[in-house]
């Protein structure tokens, strides 16, 4: 379930050995989405930009939009496109910021140990006993959202369940035989950061990312529901899920379903996907 | 096969969530509120408690319905409203008789009715003195003050009697607008009861003080003392009660027992709750509109409520980059031209708000409405912009903007690009609709507007006065959106909005005509002024004029008898009874 | 174990002074002040400056925060602007009502979620657990505010059984006079914590059932069910505990969420408004609570694991 | 009669055969030990016996246990066979415990589950003293309430047989119940053991790779490999004269005391390291108490101890992992800077971990070439394969990871990595614990030809006398952190003076079951 703004949240362990019947779902599904978003638009044009109130809340069908239209007038088969667009590139590079800020600070933590650690681990909790929507409440006042600097805020916001990850994966590696002799015969702490620690966390960092990218979506959804989104004619499912829901009442599904599909259906895949590549990392650390 | 089968359950999980959603099916019908038989509950707008009972405003104290709560426990000296059908004194619900002007127009008699405070005193002249003893002392600190007018208008208080007092004034008013301007401010106040320190300054700060103190409302033997139709039952922040004054005088006694007042963190949250049927007189968010219909079927009436307002955009001629631009009357009437109201209106309000082609409230009362304002002189027409502005120099770049190639014919320095940026409320669907509208049609006119959303407090913040030197005059656009339509005092004159200087006059918008007609509208006595004023603000177009929302459209238990939706906002529970 | 308490207390104290720090920082960062959005549109300049010198923006931020962390010491939050009241007087309103709400999800959500684990992990991979588990996917992939709103929609409308609202009232009393008007915010707080500790205990179940110790049991007789309920589960709950603990975080933000679409009066509403509102001293107090909840149910977390956990408890074999 | 009759056993997993065709019975009062290398599938037969197989295995064959058909029983009539008709003994008595429960309620559990009438576990308290005494746990009263945690291993080891036995079963199945002790401990369990089956004339089915528990204990042996029986005979009969090639090659593999010949050295005058007067606390215990301790240049010495006796710990601080509390230390008469570490190799015990698993065989033995030269490409690459070539490893395994290579192979690419730079010090903990007898043999040859050709001093850590014996020409005795014994091995080895090393070599069995029963007669008189 989700967590608002929960950079914070502790990222759950998953089952070992669920077949990668799910995984291989999740792919076909990220896939096909992606697809959607990023092609989508090619075979099926629709303007996104310039509101058409005379054509607002059509039901689907009416006049050649097979999902309707929104309250602007605006066809929701095409927004559902662009939209997803915003979600999947802020949840990627948000996930991809989070991840690989959470993995330095982890593995610096991690390796350094002793005072270096403690800092730096004290810097985690504070940021974990912050709750995320203050801090994204006070970014949005602070500069003017765009795909870019949303990515950076939720990615800024949520490196924290990453860095104690790393940490962990760190301190544990730092404990291995060959770190340990690589180190006696002269290696630097960089070479050992750089060339050891992080590519064997790897696995570890691409499960969290790939989680990370899903809470990032999920974030996203939030910080537009809370009116903090992507400025307009721009959009995200988020926003569109949010805005849909004040027409819940009215039946107006397509403006509520199809984002509310979009946003589950990709954050399951996602977290299918991360479940798959965690097997399989299982499955090779096994070998 | 067992397991694969499991996985697909797994996977038509995730995409049989959705379905929920779609049975939202009629309810049955539901007893409404939650209060006894004879009492009502009100849902007040979001994040809007009230809290400030004592009838001096403060800043920072200034929540909405602030005035309500005050006005049913402290009767003005004068309520105006719009319970008549066009706005007016009410005088049932006025602690005096109606004021009689001396001929010159420079002083006044006022006589009070046989008000009793709810301790057995009667309400006196020395309970007008008091409470202009006070603002006297404290002026700077009385939110309502503007230099020049209350008090200092004020020269001579004269007690005649027990009932009656005259007030001289420093020269010849206007004195509909006197009345409805100024006289409004005054509240009879306790003094028997209130006045702890015979130092009109103390007695105020001992006043303000205790006031601050909300946890103590619903102890602090001060706020007993009331001589409205209504006491102060309970006051918490998230629910306030009044209960019928058993000891009211006047003319205007309570029909109910208690009237609760909810709050509600959305509207999104107070709609849930009107459909479960938890509020007697409640809101529907626009969105909701198209359930007018279900609404009906659970026992509401669903009606707008006008409010005595206007809405639009100001634009800063402050600003560095376009300021200039600004000043040209052609650009502000090709903007104009580029707004689409009435679709606006019909399509994002759901046909509850009003076109606003000028100063004047439109859609109340026509007195001081101009033919010109009236008639809209600038109607939606995107060919007429941009022959306005390919009419002196504009001509599209590139990209579709709309870039000076003549200066003198621009008016303003040749590349400048038509390019602004809008701060405005963030957080509402009305307000991000009608933004994107705005930007869209004016994108067809060449016009490119950059839409910076920001709580409603940043862009309160940042949209204001400021010298064209300093950074704080980056905006160049603001509106305040939904929430941040003007409403009136009950003559709607322009002295705070559009005269040079004037303190809502962010835009720094100067017209030495329109300052002399604000400056007849008060002193002059004839109503013509007014009217002259609005013509000439429709075609100056000091700022946008916009489409204005109602205050809200209120969803009414039909068993609720009596509520006239006041365009100034009042509520006058009092009159309020229940039919069944 | 005093010295390991002392420590853990130490560390919280100081993470609680950060927070104080970070957040008080920030806020002071944010460009014009609350001054305009507190006095409204119509105050005048002189007005502004006022309020500000009265605030102590006029002070540089260190000074600033100095005399907030003193008052801070002296147990003074400060006042809110714009509901005239004591910021702990707010706080101590609202905290209970929220944690009436956090804790009952929590403890519904345990209790919900540590038995379905172990059932899911007994029967893995049958269509017992790959339906559930399924279902803790999607629940897990929607938003809470979708949640809710399913929730009000087909508990408060279609079947109008419980109320679309908490009970309002500043007491937590008048709270609890309406034990319906709990349920539906009760219900999306407890879909925030089942799905998450469900999926734990799940794992956690699993790995321990391919411990040794299982083996063992077996291997002497021991009935399944006993090896289930009286080997694993105290090995998988002294786990999952902690992460309970841990989720402190997570549970106060989805109340956050809950709190604003059930119109629920604690501590998440008074943030929303605050917010909204700039009401610097609510927000900071708000924030600081939380930061110290937070803490605090991490640091539980540790002392529950020492009292259940006996390798924790008990100082091992000197070898 | 026997208690446990298997007949024509056939385990697979897939496509994966684990055991191939055994059969083996065992009598009651007879221990029969089933010997092998890892992967041999030994383990999977006592696992088989009690029905204890995951699902996914495949299993062919008979197996009576008790007089009861295991294959074809019911779940309950399996439960009631585990612990009452076999009790198991497992390999590591540090997780066969359930953590959180004490060791009264897992023993009086053992017995409650074959209690017709089940009690409260407290009903069973005395009966579990009585137990724990049996098995020679001291202070069996209060050790009732205690946790698994606070008990050492040995200890542990000694509750999981009280619990094996508990339900008085005809049979134990004891899977490799001492590799995880000390050897002073494991002969006490081996002890115990016989001890169960001279009084309780129990059946024992003992399955270990160590060949001297085997000599110590069994009285029947059969050798397994790739999960089929090679040979059985008579334990004295098979250590006589063994008839497989494999078993000759295992029994040739065991490193043995006395075997090598050793050399007196002169006292070198510039020592590669140099330990003074070392001590090391953790948490205010003393690990390592005021050690002194030097090696020469080219000097093999051998570091031998007990768990907790602090020798790793020792090996941790010359290598610089760990700072002394007190003490002095020099390495080429130095301290231990960048530039010492040029020429320090290290290999460590566990081959799961020596080696970086994203990186491949040859980047890891170049690796120090990039920290400490400037070595090209090719000069790199040819350093890599003259080594691959002195550890003896093909160069087909150039591109390989870690993962994909066998535990020798995994150390023998330790080795070369710890020498590419040809260090003057090599110290190697336990570098070949973790290895088969047969892999260890090799892998102590190749350390053995790398020192020939770079002459590096090496301070050698073991738990292993014998291979001590055999690599190293001096060697210091460590028990708690303190130095015992240190003199060249032909004296201490052989010769020695300090009864906790003359209780050590008592106490590792020689794969030789006479000289073990002349040893039991010592120790008991």
């Amino acid at each position: 379930m989700t967590t608002i703004a929960l950079p914070v949240r502790s990222r759950l362990p998953r089952s070992r050995l669920r077949g990668n019947g799910l995984a291989l779902a999740g792919t076909v599904i990220l896939v096909l989405v992606v697809a959607f978003c990023l092609v989508g638009p090619l075979l099926y044009p629709t303007d996104q930009v310039h509101t058409a109130l005379d054509a607002s809340r059509l039901s689907p069908g009416q006049q050649g939009h097979p999902l309707g239209t929104d309250d602007l007038g605006y066809d929701v088969l095409g927004r559902l496109m662009i939209a997803g667009r915003t979600s999947l590139a802020i949840g990627v590079l948000a996930g991809l910021l989070a991840t690989a800020i959470g993995a330095i600070w982890g593995a610096l933590a991690g390796y350094g140990g002793g005072w270096l650690d403690a800092v730096l681990m004290r810097i985690v909790d504070t940021g974990v006993a912050i709750p995320a929507l203050f801090l994204l409440l006070v970014a949005a006042t602070l500069i003017t959202p765009s795909v870019l600097v949303l990515a950076l805020v939720i990615g800024c916001v949520s490196w924290l369940v990453p860095a104690r990850l790393m940490r962990a994966e760190a301190a544990t590696l730092r404990e291995r035989d060959f770190v340990k002799a690589i180190t006696v015969m002269g290696a630097g702490r960089l070479r050992v950061v750089f060339r050891h620690l992080l590519p064997n966390a790897v696995g570890t960092l691409v499960v969290a990312g790939t989680f990370q990218i899903a809470d990032a979506i999920l974030l996203v959804a939030y910080v537009s529901f809370l009116g903090l989104g992507v400025p307009p004619p721009a959009t995200d499912w988020g926003a569109m899920l949010s805005k849909g829901i004040t027409y819940t009442y009215d039946g107006a599904w397509w403006l509520i379903l199809p984002p509310g599909i979009a946003i589950v259906l990709v954050v399951c895949a996602i977290n299918f996907v991360g479940d798959g590549l965690r097997d399989a990392l299982a499955a090779r650390g096994r070998a | 096969m067992r397991r694969k089968l499991g996985r697909l359950a797994a996977v038509l999980g995730c995409l049989s969530l959705g379905s929920l959603v779609l049975t939202a099916c009629a309810g049955g019908q539901v007893r409404h509120g939650v209060g006894g038989p004879n009492t009502v509950s009100f849902a007040l707008p979001p994040s809007a408690t009230p809290n400030w009972i004592l009838p001096l405003p403060i800043p920072g104290y200034t929540a909405s319905y602030n005035g309500v709560i005050q006005s049913a426990l402290f009767v003005p000296l004068y309520a105006y409203d719009g319970s008549s059908g066009e706005v007016g004194m009410d005088q049932r619900a006025s602690a005096a008789e109606p004021p009689v002007y001396a001929p010159d127009g420079k002083s006044v008699t006022i006589t009070l009715k046989p008000l009793t405070w709810s301790d057995g005193m009667p309400m006196t002249t020395k309970d007008v003195q008091f409470w202009l003893d006070m603002v006297r002392a404290a002026k700077d600190d009385w939110g309502a003050y503007s230099k020049g007018l209350m008090p200092d208008n004020v020269t001579g208080f004269h007690i005649v009697d027990d009932h009656t007092f005259t007030l001289t004034m420093d020269k010849t008013y206007n004195p509909g607008w006197f009345t409805a301007n100024q006289l409004t401010l005054i509240t009879p106040l306790p003094q028997h009861a209130w006045a702890k320190d015979p130092d009109p300054r103390k007695a105020f700060d001992y006043l303000v003080g205790q006031a601050k103190q909300l946890g103590a409302y619903n102890t602090n033997p001060l706020w007993k003392v009331v001589n409205g139709p209504f006491a102060l039952d309970s006051f918490s922040s998230s629910q306030i009660t009044l209960a019928k004054n058993p000891r009211y005088t006047g003319p205007d006694a309570a029909h109910l027992d208690k009237v609760t007042f909810l709050t509600f963190t959305s509207s999104a949250a107070e709609y849930n709750v009107l459909l479960a049927g938890g509020v007697d007189y409640g809101y529907v968010p626009t969105t909701n509109l198209g359930q007018k219909g279900k609404l009906e079927s659970l026992g509401y009436r669903v009606e707008p409520w006008n409010g005595w307002s206007i809405t639009y955009i100001p634009y800063n001629f402050n600003n560095p980059a376009l300021g200039k631009a600004f000043e040209q009357l052609y650009l502000r009437q090709a903007i104009q031209h580029a707004v689409d109201q009435k679709a606006i209106s019909q399509v994002i309000w759901r046909g509850t708000a009003t076109p606003g082609y000028g100063p004047v409230p439109q859609n109340n009362d026509p007195t001081f409405l101009s033919d010109v304002q009236k008639n809209n002189p600038y109607p939606f027409d995107l060919n007429a912009s941009k022959k306005l502005l390919a009419d002196h120099g504009w001509r599209p770049g590139p990209d579709g903007v709309q870039e000076c190639q003549d200066a003198n014919a621009c008016g303003v320095a040749k590349g400048t690009r038509l390019s602004m940026t809008l701060l405005t409320e963030s957080g509402s669907d009305e307000t991000d609709g009608t933004m994107q509208e705005l930007k869209s049609e004016l994108s067809k006119a060449g016009i490119e507007l950059r839409i910076n959303a920001q709580p409603l407090n940043t862009v309160l913040a940042n949209g204001t006065t400021c010298e064209p030197s300093s950074p704080a005059c980056a905006w160049q656009l603001s509106y305040f959106g939904t929430q941040g339509s003007w409403y009136f005092p009950a003559y709607p004159s322009g002295e705070q909005l559009f005269a040079t200087d004037a303190g809502v006059n962010f835009g720094n918008y100067r017209d030495k005509p329109t300052d002399d007609l604000i400056t007849a509208s008060t002193l002059s006595t004839s109503s013509q002024s007014m009217v002259d004023y609005s013509a000439r603000l429709a075609e100056q177009l000091p700022v946008i004029w916009m489409p204005n929302p109602p205050y809200q459209v209120s969803a009414i238990d039909s068993a609720l008898g009596g509520v006239t939706q006041d365009p100034m906002a009042g509520l006058q529970i009092q009159r309020w009874y229940r039919t069944r | 174990m005093t010295r390991f308490l002392a420590r853990r207390l130490l560390l919280a104290l100081i993470v609680v002074f950060l927070v104080t720090v970070v957040t008080f920082v920030i806020l002071h960062l944010l460009p014009g002040g609350p001054a305009r959005g507190v006095l409204g549109v119509k105050a005048t300049q002189a007005q502004i400056d006022a309020f500000n010198a009265s605030q102590g923006f006029d002070q540089p931020i260190p000074v600033q925060y100095w005399d907030y962390l003193v008052r801070l010491l002296h147990g003074d939050l400060g006042a809110s602007y714009t509901e005239n009241t004591d910021v702990s007087t707010l706080l101590a309103q609202r905290l209970p009502k929220t944690l009436l709400l956090t804790v009952t999800s929590t403890l519904l959500g345990i209790v919900v979620a540590l038995p379905l684990g172990v059932w899911q992990a007994t029967r893995r991979g049958r269509a017992f657990d790959v339906v559930t588990t399924g279902l803790a996917f999607v629940l897990y992939a929607t938003p809470v505010f979708f949640l809710s709103l399913v929730l009000i929609i087909l508990f408060a409308q279609v079947l109008p059984i419980f109320p679309a609202q908490a009970a309002q009232g500043d007491t937590l009393a008048a709270l609890l006079s309406q034990p319906a008007s709990l349920v539906l915010p009760v219900l999306a707080g407890t879909g925030v914590t089942a799905v998450a500790y469900s999926r734990y205990m799940r794992s956690s179940t699993v790995d321990n059932l391919a411990e040794d110790y299982v083996r063992t049991a077996r291997a002497k007789g021991t009935p399944e069910r006993t090896i289930l309920w009286r080997h694993v589960w105290p090995n998988s709950l002294t786990s999952v505990v902690s992460m309970i603990g841990y989720s402190v975080p997570v549970v106060f933000s989805g109340s956050l969420v809950v709190e604003t679409m059930f119109n629920y009066p604690g501590v998440g509403l008074l943030f929303w408004n605050a917010a909204r509102n700039a009401d610097f001293p609510v927000l900071l107090g708000v924030v600081l609570v939380i930061a110290v909840t937070t803490v605090l149910g991490s640091l539980l977390a540790d002392v529950v694991q020492l009292l259940i956990d006996p390798r924790v408890r008990v100082p091992g074999a000197k070898s | 009669m026997s208690v446990l009759e298997i007949t024509d056993l056939r385990v697979s997993y897939g496509s994966a055969v684990a055991v191939d065709g055994l059969s083996v019975s065992v009598a009651r009062g007879e221990i029969v030990a089933l010997v092998g290398e890892s992967g041999s599938g030994k383990s999977t037969v006592a696992l088989a016996a009690l029905g204890l197989l995951p699902r996914s295995a495949h299993v062919e064959g008979a197996i009576t246990l008790a007089g009861q058909d295991i294959l074809g029983a019911t779940a309950e009539q399996l439960r009631q066979l585990r612990g009452r008709g076999a009790g198991m003994v497992f390999q590591e008595p540090m997780t066969a415990l359930n953590p959180v429960r004490t060791i009264g309620f897992q023993v009086a559990e053992a017995i409650r589950n074959h209690d017709p009438k089940p009690q409260k576990h407290k009903h069973y308290h005395d009966r579990c003293v009585q137990l724990l005494e049996r098995v020679g746990v001291p202070d069996a009263r209060s050790r009732l309430g205690q946790y698994p945690h606070q008990l050492s291993g040995g200890l542990r080891q000694r509750v999981l047989i009280a619990i094996a036995i508990a339900a008085g079963p005809g049979l134990i199945l004891a899977d490799e119940p001492t590799t995880a002790l000390d050897v002073t401990v494991q002969q006490q369990i081996l002890d115990l053991l016989r001890d169960i089956r001279d009084t309780d004339s129990t059946g024992t089915l003992l399955i270990t790779h160590n060949l001297g528990v085997v000599a110590d204990l069994a009285d029947r042996v059969l050798v397994l490999r790739n999960g089929k029986v090679v040979e059985e005979a008579d334990t004295e009969t098979l250590f006589a004269s063994p008839q497989a090639a494999y078993t000759r090659q295992l029994l040739a593999a065991v490193p043995r005391l006395g075997d090598t010949a050793h050399e007196e050295q002169p006292e070198a005058e510039r020592p590669v390291l140099k330990l003074q007067d070392i001590v090391v606390e953790y948490h205010g215990r003393k690990v390592v108490d005021s050690v002194s301790l030097h090696v020469g240049p080219g000097e093999f010495v051998g570091l031998v101890g007990e768990s907790g006796s602090g020798k790793t710990t020792l090996a941790q601080c010359a290598l610089g992992l760990v700072t002394p509390k007190s003490g002095a230390m020099t390495v080429f008469g130095g301290k231990l800077d960048r530039r010492a570490r040029r020429r320090l190799g290290a290999v460590f015990q566990d081959p799961a971990s020596s080696l970086d698993p994203t990186m491949t065989v040859e980047q890891t033995i170049a690796e120090p070439l990039l920290i400490h030269t400037n070595a090209g490409r090719a000069e790199r690459r040819r350093k890599v394969v003259e080594l691959m070539d002195a550890v003896e490893l093909p160069q087909s395994l150039l591109d390989r990871r870690g993962h994909e290579l066998s535990g020798g192979q995994r150390q023998r690419v330790s080795l070369a990595r710890a020498v590419v730079l040809g260090p003057d010090l090599l110290i190697a903990d336990e570098p070949t614990s973790a290895l088969d007898v047969s892999v260890q043999a090799a892998v102590l040859d190749v350390l053995a030809r790398l020192h020939a050709e770079f002459g590096f001093g090496c301070l050698f850590i073991s738990h292993d006398l014998a291979v001590v014996d055999q690599v190293c020409e001096r060697v210091a005795v460590l028990r708690a952190g303190q130095l015992v014994e240190q003199g060249p091995c032909a004296t201490v080895l052989h010769t020695p003076s300090h009864p906790y090393t003359q209780a050590l070599l008592l106490a590792s069995p020689v794969p030789d079951p006479v000289v073990q029963r002349d040893r039991r007669r010592l120790t008991s008189a």
